[in-house]
């Protein structure tokens, strides 16, 4: 069974904010880490401590083993073959990976793809892939609520015909799950290249790459229990292939001199100088923790307290929600009218509550919206009634005292 | 209004919790002159702050006074930017830059609850005015 | 006093390997980690753990304070200022970072120069940047002790002219520790760009980058008793103005739109997406270790071993030494006639010796040595004379086996 | 030299410790054939060998015996080639691909002192013998 106390009792920060009289709303921002995540980055550390695929002794060699060993568990929570995924440090890098990659296979009049809700991480290398290659950047536009249409999009896909798609499956500003099977479907039709930023789904989807069919998926581990400074990106073997190098340096070479120098098959061609090594362990360790979860349980408990969280916030009549409430996962994004988020925020921060507000590195988004920025609580499955509770709590009295 | 910075910080003192503290300072924000929007332009804002704070400091060599004018679209921030000018409200350079504004916001029980992102915000706030004062010494 | 045993037992990983019959001697591929550096990675998430620069609310905004506070510790140990360190993950993603930027300022007929002793990370950002821009790669050459000639290598650079000079100031397979001063000096007289890289020298020579006057210095917190998956690069403001800026995406930026974006000014400008958060704070506490340790008696103890260790291994006539011994960050590479690395390198690991063979991600100086590989021991202020017996032991048992 | 597997395999297993071993494994592999220059090339490179390692298999239907020949820059990897060959000659694709190389190697006591990832050339070299057999069964 689902035994919320025991599994908050996993995550020692949730314990520690407690006694700080904090209750912690903002896991899109990064998630908590369980005690395993935490153990697997000092054990590494406290005991066999070396460099990977040196290839010298057997400490290096046992540590090459635990690293391949935790990529082989990533792959296999998305989906996909351990020589399909690469380590980066996180999902902005991966990104930046792949519109480094595609510098050669774009030109002028080719059209790249991408939504108005996307994160700054998927926007800005796209502005950038098109500067250097002289392709045009475009945006899926999302309706008043936030929502991407799907009928529209396709639209735009089938007279755009974008040779690269790049789409996020969760939005980090207003939790939408977007219709990414969908549009993928029909970018491929067209030949399109497709990207799914999964830095939001991985932790609450558990998405699995093949049934999305995309070329390229992407991920940050510290949104998805793990530690931080590392992330990952799965590509399509050919896909992976067809990239241009993108860092350079040691390990991914096979044969060097001042010159030239020939480059590993991928996933090692991308993966070039010393790796974040206790990352990667802490990584497999998280996955291990969420492999022994049961996902419908896990996601049903979250999908509960998101419906407890919107029938209570809809007492406050002056709170206006933003997005996808019935595709969600498990975030509320509201303005009040005439209220600056600052103030909201500011106010619920010396209530103990730790949300976020702004932003949310989606400008882009702000502006479709006509909002300046908006408050945002995103829930994981670590949360429970009392935090809503007290998130309530704390914004009956901050619009009280502002009003 | 309160007519000087002694007078408020009585008041403030005198008050409870943080929540009524704050209550006050929006109040307070809310008596604050708006300023022009024409004003409004990038130049004039302070960096450091999370929202957005413009800001025009002057020097009349006459009184020998700072004056400020000071403006947020956030009501906390224009709260404290009237605490602020109230404590530099007819003050010479030298006045401004004796003012531990740190001790003086410690004491009116302002920054303790706020985060300190926040709070650098504020302390940006006071560092434009004094360097503006230490130039006019 | 430098007293060595308590020093040991600040570092779990000795213990350990201890307790398995193994001695570490491979410091060069990554250092071991003393506990307090463990600890301020588990401290951080098991309390604060929150995202940083999102301002939300004060776990973000501790976590900030403190990520920024191991910048200002960093900044200073290297003598510089705090907004010109930028974060990476490591020595390979700063020279790559460095490399990438300045794309649109070298053409055709520019000279890039480096040294034939380069480790790869050095090299093969070079050659892309080389391919990118139309500028020639260049290397200074190294003698058959794989020392590079200072008389020499200034004739080189006044007859080149190189636009950018990059150079390793201690080399990672030799130990070498190279005039890099000089040849900065010399670069900069025709107005050339320098690079050090500095991912050797950090924990052993503690270098200045203001003494040193290059415009980058990049180095790896790993290889400096700090965790994996972070390092840095610094630059002189205005050099790192003038770059181009490589990875984009969040945090980078100040505006965006669909189809612009502003970035912020450096250091800022090159940090997008969320960074190694426990990662820095562990390299601040690394830090903090160093800073307490007095660098003369650190270094006079690791030169004194190095002594002890060249005297041992004197008696093996048939050992030939690479390198400059003279001036050395505590490196013996060496090879055997007849003998395969592999071999000597495999029997040592069964005796339990943690060293390193092979090329030393440094091919092109293997070539200009003519060796296939060396077998590397290298030393950190941590071991002791019993690790240094332990070896020649071992050597003597490997070298009679094998005859 | 030792005639076959079996007498290598009570050789082996009387001796000491593995230094013992070793020094007889390398002995081994001084008796390995060489390989011609011309013969070593790139495309006959064992991948996910840390040192060099060539080899060329072939099938003698007349015989149903798999022909190997292997050689190695380095001494030890040659000393575990000797014991491959020696471990599959006169066999049959059906006999190679019975043969639990793992274990042969663990009675040996050759395996456990190497690290895992010398360990994994060798088995990567056992597996493309394997999958060799496989296609002549
Ligand atoms: C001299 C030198 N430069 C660069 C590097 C690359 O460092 P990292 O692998 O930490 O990026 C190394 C580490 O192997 C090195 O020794
Ligand atoms: C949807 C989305 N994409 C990309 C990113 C970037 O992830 P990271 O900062 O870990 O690189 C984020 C995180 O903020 C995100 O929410």
């Amino acid at each position: 069974m689902f035994d919320i106390e025991a599994i908050r009792s996993d995550f020692p920060a949730l314990t520690h904010h407690q006694q700080q009289g904090i209750v912690y709303l903002d896991s899109a921002a990064t998630s908590q880490k369980p005690q395993c995540v935490i153990d697997a980055v000092s054990h590494f550390y406290e005991n066999g401590n070396a460099n990977v695929h040196r290839g010298a002794h057997r400490l290096s060699s046992d540590a090459t083993k635990g690293y391949e060993l935790a990529r082989a568990k990533v792959a296999e929570f998305i989906n996909c073959h351990a020589n399909e995924l690469v380590w980066t440090k996180g999902a902005t890098e991966a990104i930046n990976l792949v519109a480094y990659g595609l510098t050669h296979r774009l030109g002028k009049g080719d059209v790249i793809l991408i939504s108005e809700l996307e994160h700054h991480a998927n926007i800005v290398p796209w502005q950038q892939l098109a500067k250097r290659s002289g392709a045009t950047l475009r945006a899926i536009p999302v309706n008043d609520q936030g929502i991407i249409e799907t009928k529209s999009a396709l639209a735009l896909i089938e007279a755009l015909k974008p040779k690269v798609l790049a789409i996020s499956q969760a939005s980090n500003a207003l939790g939408n799950i977007q219709p990414v099977h969908t549009l993928i479907k029909a970018a491929k039709a067209h030949g399109g290249l497709t990207l799914v930023d999964g830095a939001q789904s991985l932790l609450h989807l558990r998405p699995d790459v093949k049934a999305l069919d995309c070329d390229f998926f992407v991920f940050s581990a510290h949104k998805c229990l793990g530690p931080t400074g590392i992330g990952g990106l799965y590509g399509r073997y050919p896909c992976l292939e067809a990239l241009e190098v993108f860092q350079t340096g040691g390990e991914m070479v096979t044969k060097v001199t001042i010159n030239e120098a020939q480059f590993n098959p991928p996933p090692g061609k991308f993966e070039t100088g010393t790796p974040n090594i206790a990352g990667v362990l802490g990584f497999g360790a998280a996955i291990d923790y969420l492999n022994a979860l049961e996902l419908a349980q896990l996601r049903a408990h979250e999908l509960q307290l998101f419906a407890y969280l919107q029938s209570q916030i809809a007492q406050f009549s002056q709170v206006r929600i933003l997005g996808d409430l019935n595709n969600n996962i498990g975030t509320i994004s509201f303005v009040v009218s005439g209220e600056h988020p600052y103030d909201l925020a500011t106010l619920m921060d010396m209530e103990g509550i730790a949300l976020r507000h702004g932003h949310h590195c989606a400008q882009p988004l702000m502006s479709a919206l006509g909002v300046n920025g908006t408050v945002r609580v995103s829930l994981a499955f670590y949360n429970n009634k009392a935090d809503v509770d007290a998130f309530i709590t704390a914004l009956a009295n901050t619009l009280e005292m502002i009003a | 209004m309160v007519a000087s910075f002694d007078e408020l910080k009585t008041k403030f003192i005198a008050l409870g919790g943080w929540q009524q503290r704050y209550r006050e300072l929006m109040l307070l924000g809310k008596e604050l002159p708006m300023m022009a929007n024409e004003l409004k332009v990038d130049d004039a804002k302070v960096a450091g702050c999370e929202s957005n704070v413009w800001m025009y400091i002057d020097f009349t060599p006459q009184e020998d006074q700072l004056l400020i004018i000071a403006d947020s679209d956030t009501r906390i921030v224009k709260g404290l930017l009237a605490v602020i000018l109230l404590m530099y409200r007819h003050k010479t350079p030298a006045q401004v830059v004796a003012i531990d504004a740190e001790q003086e916001f410690d004491e009116l029980g302002l920054l303790k609850h706020l985060s300190p992102s926040r709070g650098n915000g504020i302390r940006a706030i006071v560092q434009q005015i004094n360097a503006f004062a230490q130039q006019h010494l």
